[in-house]
């Protein structure tokens, strides 16, 4: 008995041909998600499929971020001084916060995907618009140290300015300079650093603004309830890409904040 | 019914009664938006073979233009300036817009679900996401040209490209960039639906071994270019603030370049050699009636190049000053990652023993790979011996062996691919004597146009050169002349294939009486391919089971 | 080899006057033409091995004569056969390369060096006795000529098809390549790494002299000061004789016959003093502080053309007594006239 | 005929289209609270022992505990460790490729000083 599957009207034929392949709801009757795309066999499938494309995806997102990663691995030793004493100039206490800021996305973008699986809509909705509230609060106190940055004249380029590292400032309390002076040409090596935390910040800050439009865009159709009855691989997907963007910020905070930061004398 | 024993395979139904098929993804819906916004895999292969055609021949007519220039030692066709932008153009485009998406995206897209017994990919919307990137990067690289062309060579070679050009390096930069996520959508695309959406019965040792090389290839894609798009991102980024990475003056490294930009080129050439493998593959033992000879050893040595291809970048820079020491370790890993290529080449070879041969026109596409890519493949061994590429390299002798590579081994499987899976994309057939002699013009074209650049290269004569002593001119005007046989040859395949869209013979389903699962549904197929899920009981290349299917004459699928 | 020399220098000798090949003109070139032909075979052997195999069995198992295929699954003989031959043929190519390539790159003790300094479309050489020459290069025949090398800008590639050497010049840093030619003659240069609009253009000519005609060459085209004493000048006038005086107070280390000698820096690791670690110094001095003294050397990044660094490293080479710098320092310091600098053999009495 | 399509299509071992068929593991909120936590503690770790002077471990333990804190996210929040074994290859595949590219260029570098060059 050939399963003719033509493509018109394929919904009905499939109930009733391949019962084991729809999700079993609470109630133990057989229902078919809307969303089951027609060339492929089983629900099941179609998730397995989205997650592994996903994983591929991230992939290249390991390869794309591993490029800069090898750059930073090779400057820091060639011009390690020079890392060391640019590092310093890095908020230690703003780049923990942040850190802390995206483990807890991370953390209710996880409750998040939890809640869809067992479709609870509201608590879906709440868990994602946590998630974009600190997402949006990590991209804050980095534009605020950017500014500090541009204050400070350590954006790379025209404007960037050595003075800082050859004389060092004088620490009004223990009235003696936190650095030990840079020879000039190792001062000017501190453009590289800087330059090196512009583009990885950059790159990662700008995956985190994908990723909350994405947010924007998922919370609304969570809030339209497509998310809590089965059909779960949209918040799931989204879900391993934030938690990439959160590991990447992981490596990120100790090789560019946590240089050398044992005090000198 | 037994065939008379004929000096051909192909067996057309009666042309007065045969009719294409009324259903099928051709006409299966109509009008312009149905082929622009589809999903159907077939369509985006159709899609990217007319993109793909369109961007060879604009590369071609730059090849023309290097060749014409290079007729007379003097420089005198074009100024310096045009003649840099004339073989940047040429490279980017043939590689970046043809060589890299060829194969995979045009015969892969078509079938490797049909192969595979699917209905569609894993993403059919990536996959025409795919195809608008590709786009979007093509008219970037044209816009690049028309604004006043980027002379930087396909290499992009730091500190001539961040600090020493004003050409729009950024615009080719950013196309190249768009580019290669097109690649990137389709080589993800084929893991997931190699993987996750093979018919029952379909196991890793049933699939083609067009399958199997995609495959091999896809893995490439997926782990190699993102390097590349990092690669130009920080060009460009140095281009606009003026620090960054590869500026020596700064303390930047350019040495640091090159390693990003290899780490991609080089599996780059295996994304572009495995899918045309593939396709050898597969024409080798229909024409031969019989399985590939050693089907695990031909399907491993994909995987094992796909695996060794990443290991080996740093021979395009044995004598840029890397260290000794890792010139030899990259040297010993290039001879590795040689073998599973003559593997290959004696596996199919042995495939036609016992076998019983016909030589249509996509077998003489296929010998002419065997023979051209073994010659490739060991000039590639003088390159990758240290002492031979201190005098080898950047000469004409790189330029000729990438070409047996690229011209000879993957064109020449891309022209086998495409006459071979004609009667199945469009239902007709192409004439067969004219095509076999387009076959002959471009192979004897090809050796009248690079053979001599072999001695040109031991000569010393230098790459990219505008002018040259004169005493190189003579192998300079033999090569000329063959780059216009070659353009010939290149030219027939347009005109008879356009021709047979119209007039061809009806194919009917299985013109080769080929064992592929795509030859057992009509063509061109439908769109969802199968009109129920196939169950898979047989081996691959199976000529029995076709044999006893035949003589049962059920269709028991199309 | 097989071939008697006779033979081999004369089918060398028509395959040049054709244009077939290129002439052997270096000590090296034989040898590497012997590993050329090595492949060469091994390229036509697998070539001739494969076609045979597709045509003899293209055309006895052709349709008309086997009509029906026998099934074949493969052979785990044959397929260890065509892996581990190409294998080993493929791991000798490499021992036989890798040799080759430590030769060429690894100059002899006693070579003869040369400097050469490739521009936006030119190639300067700069011999120690003060020749400079533009797209040329004079070397005498049968001693080993080491050339050191750098750009001013781009990536250029220094090539000598004739002596089959080819070294990339690279901004940044100095890469070296010998040779030792053979027969007297000119012969080409090329710039073989594409480096903008002239690359084609920033080509030259080698010319191999006898050693007495290498020797008149020198004579009559010297221009004045050999690259120590421009060295010397430059030393001077940028002040370095004020630290590196050579006297015990001085502020930075003594260099009379630092050149060759293993020093150990702040940082505590062992160099040897070599062209590239001077260099550096000079430009990256805070990353070669040597032990004892204190970081306050300034950078001279920008301020001194590849050209004059070659002459201060040349000059701080032939630096074997402070006799020199003290002496120009105290004329430097009283308003005396300088001593008139010897004409004739300048390079001796640089060395005391 | 074509064969009739066996009903336990989906638990035939050489059902191709989902051979693990793992059924999703569902990972309980106490677990996350239980990453979440071990997460925040990793941080408060690295940043104290950015602040003790331990020459050139200083690095090595930041990377320890990054890729440590990087392997419990994979592990728990991106649910690979109930994921079939293809997925845990892909992530696996992933790291190789970066670690080569790491590895085989600092070959390069590393082998700069040793000799000529």
């Amino acid at each position: 008995m050939a399963n003719s599957i033509t493509s018109t009207g394929h919904v009905d034929h499939l109930e009733k041909l391949m019962p084991h392949e729809s999700i079993i709801n609470d109630e133990g009757e057989h229902v078919v998600l809307p969303q089951h795309r027609h060339h492929f066999e089983t629900a099941e499938q179609q998730r397995e499929a989205g997650s592994f494309g996903m994983w591929l995806f991230l992939l290249t997102e390991i390869m794309f971020f591993g490029g800069l990663f090898f750059a930073y691995l090779l400057y820091r030793n060639w011009y390690y001084p020079a890392f060391a004493v640019a590092s310093n100039q890095l908020n230690v206490p703003e780049g923990a916060a942040n850190t802390a800021i995206l483990i807890t996305s991370g953390f209710f973008m996880a409750l998040g995907v939890w809640a869809a699986e067992v479709r609870k809509k509201k608590l879906l909705v709440l868990m994602l618009v946590f998630t974009t509230i600190f997402g949006v609060a990590f991209l804050g106190v980095k534009a605020d140290e950017y500014h500090e940055k541009y204050e400070k004249h350590h954006i790379p380029g025209a404007s960037f300015s050595t003075s800082m590292f050859t004389n060092p400032p004088v620490n009004p309390k223990t009235g003696k300079p936190d650095e030990l002076p840079l020879a000039p040409d190792m001062a000017q090596h501190t453009e590289i650093f800087f330059f090196l935390y512009f583009a990885m910040t950059g790159m990662h800050a700008f995956h985190m603004i994908i990723g909350i439009v994405l947010l924007f865009w998922l919370t609304w159709r969570a809030h339209r309830g497509e998310f809590s009855s089965g059909y779960v691989a949209p918040i799931e997907n989204f879900g391993l890409y934030w938690h990439f963007v959160d590991i990447v910020w992981l490596f990120l905070f100790p090789l560019l904040y946590l240089i050398n930061r044992h005090p000198i004398h | 019914m037994s065939t008379p024993i004929t000096h051909t395979i192909v067996n057309l139904p009666d042309q007065a009664t045969a009719r294409i098929p009324k259903r099928n993804y051709i006409n299966n819906e109509h009008g312009l938006l149905s082929w622009l916004l589809t999903g159907d895999h077939k369509r985006i292969a159709i899609l990217y073979l007319i993109s793909i055609t369109f961007f060879f021949f604009i590369g071609g007519a730059f090849a023309g233009l290097i060749r014409l220039e290079l007729l007379t030692p003097a420089p005198d066709l074009v100024s310096s300036d045009t003649y840099n932008k004339f073989f940047t153009m040429h490279g980017i485009i043939m590689i970046f817009l043809f060589l890299v998406p060829s194969v995979p995206a045009t015969l892969g897209n078509f079938l490797i679900p049909i192969m595979i017994g699917a209905k569609d990919l894993a993403f059919p919307k990536i996959n025409l996401l795919s195809w608008y990137l590709y786009v979007i990067g093509g008219i970037l690289t044209l816009a690049a040209l028309v604004l006043g062309g980027v002379d930087t060579g396909w290499t992009f070679t730091t500190p001539l490209s961040t600090h020493y050009l004003n050409t729009h390096v950024i615009t080719a930069a950013t196309a190249i960039f768009i580019a290669g996520f097109a690649s990137i959508f389709t080589g993800l695309n084929f893991i997931v639906t190699i993987h996750r959406m093979r018919a029952p019965g379909m196991t890793w040792f049933r699939m083609p071994l067009f399958v199997w090389s995609n495959y091999a290839a896809s893995i490439l894609m997926v782990l190699g270019t993102p390097v590349l798009a990092i690669t130009l991102v920080l060009v460009a980024l140095e281009r606009l603030i003026g620090i960054g990475v590869f500026d020596p003056t700064k303390g930047g490294d350019p040495l640091l370049f090159q390693h990003l930009f290899w780490f991609y080129s080089h599996p780059a050439v295996y994304i572009m050699i495995l899918p045309g493998m593939g396709v050898i593959s597969e024409v080798i033992s229909t024409f031969s009636r019989k399985r590939v000879f050693g089907y695990t050893a031909v399907a491993f040595s994909s995987v094992a190049i796909a695996l060794f291809g990443f290991f080996v970048w740093a021979h395009h820079m044995f004598i840029m000053g890397v260290s000794n020491y890792s010139a030899l370790v990259f040297s010993l890993l290039t001879m590795l990652v040689a073998v599973p290529s003559a593997i290959k080449i004696f596996n199919w070879a042995f495939t036609l023993q016992k076998g019983s041969i016909t030589f249509e026109t996509p077998m003489l596409y296929a010998f002419a790979f065997i023979g051209l890519f073994t010659i490739g493949g060991l000039t590639g061994i003088f390159l990758g011996s240290l002492g031979m590429d201190i005098h080898l390299t950047e000469t004409y002798f790189i330029v000729a062996h990438f070409h047996y590579v690229m011209v000879g081994g993957m064109l020449m499987a891309f022209l086998a691919g495409i006459h071979f899976w004609w009667p199945k994309m469009t239902g007709r057939m192409y004439p067969e004597s004219l095509s076999k002699l387009s076959a002959v013009t471009s192979f004897i074209g090809f050796n009248l146009t690079f053979m001599p650049q072999f001695i040109l290269g031991y000569l010393g004569m230098p790459r990219r050169y505008h002018a040259y002593p004169a005493e190189y001119q003579v192998l300079n005007v033999l090569s000329t002349a063959g780059a216009t046989v070659l353009g010939v040859g290149f030219m027939l395949p347009l005109l008879y294939l356009g021709w047979s869209l119209k007039y061809g013979a009806i194919a009917g389903n299985n013109p080769w009486q080929a064992t592929g699962l795509e030859w057992q549904i009509q063509s061109p197929p439908l769109t969802e391919n199968f009109t129920e899920i196939p169950i898979i009981d047989y081996e691959a290349y199976d000529y029995e089971w076709l044999e006893k299917k035949q003589r049962e004459e059920v269709t028991t699928v199309g | 080899m097989g071939i008697s020399p006779v033979l081999w220098q004369f089918l060398v000798k028509w395959l040049h006057n054709s244009s077939l090949f290129p002439a052997e003109a270096s000590t090296i070139s034989p040898y590497t033409d012997a590993l050329y032909f090595f492949l060469l075979l091994m390229t036509i052997v697998g070539l001739i091995l494969v076609c045979a195999l597709v045509f003899g069995f293209s055309i006895r198992y052709r349709r008309e004569k086997s009509p029906v295929a026998t099934q074949i699954e493969g052979s785990t003989l044959l397929e260890a056969t065509w892996t581990i031959i190409p294998l080993a043929i493929f791991l000798v190519t490499f021992v036989w390369g890798a040799l080759l390539y430590f030769r060429i790159y690894d100059p002899p003790a006693n070579a003869m060096n040369i400097y050469v300094v490739g521009k936006q479309w030119m190639w300067k050489a700069e011999h120690p006795g003060g020749q400079h020459e533009i797209n040329a290069l004079h070397v005498p025949s049968g001693r080993p000529v080491q050339l050191t090398m750098i750009s001013q800008d781009v990536f250029h590639s220094f090539s000598i098809p004739d002596f089959r050497v080819k070294r990339e010049v690279i901004p940044g840093r100095y890469t070296t390549v010998w040779f030792e030619a053979t027969t007297p003659g000119t012969y080409h240069i090329f710039c073989t790494q594409y480096c903008g609009t002239q690359h084609s253009g920033m080509i030259g000519e080698v010319t191999v002299l006898t050693p007495e005609d290498y020797d008149k060459w020198t004579k009559q085209s010297t221009s004045g000061m050999s690259l120590a004493q421009n060295g010397e000048r430059l030393f001077a006038s940028m002040g370095c004789n004020a630290c590196h005086s050579g006297s015990a107070a001085a502020r930075g280390p003594n260099l009379a016959g630092v050149y060759g000698s293993k020093l150990t820096l702040t940082n505590g690791n062992q160099v040897l003093v070599n062209d590239a670690y001077l260099r550096d110094a000079i430009l990256n001095p805070s990353e070669h502080v040597t032990a004892g003294f204190a970081p306050i050397m300034p950078t001279y990044q920008g301020q001194i053309s590849e050209d004059g660094l070659i002459d201060i490293v040349e000059y701080i080479k032939n630096l074997q007594s402070n006799y020199r710098v003290q002496q120009t320092q105290m004329t430097s310091e009283s308003n005396q006239a300088a001593p008139p600098t010897p004409t004739e053999g300048t390079t001796e009495t640089v060395k005391p | 005929m074509a064969h009739e399509v066996s009903h336990d299509q989906a638990h035939d071992p050489s059902n191709v289209t989902n051979p693990e068929h793992a059924e999703h593991h569902i990972v309980t909120p106490i677990q996350y609270c239980l990453v979440f936590a071990t997460l925040l503690v990793g941080t408060a770790i690295t940043v104290a022992a950015a602040y003790v002077n331990m020459g050139a471990f200083n690095p090595v333990i930041a990377l320890a505990i990054a890729c440590t804190k990087a392997v419990i996210v994979i592990l728990f929040f991106m649910h690979v460790k109930y994921q079939s074994r293809l997925i845990k290859l892909t992530v696996g595949a992933g790291f190789f490729a970066f670690i080569i590219l790491v590895t085989m260029t600092l070959l390069d570098y590393i082998s700069r000083a040793w000799g000529m060059w």
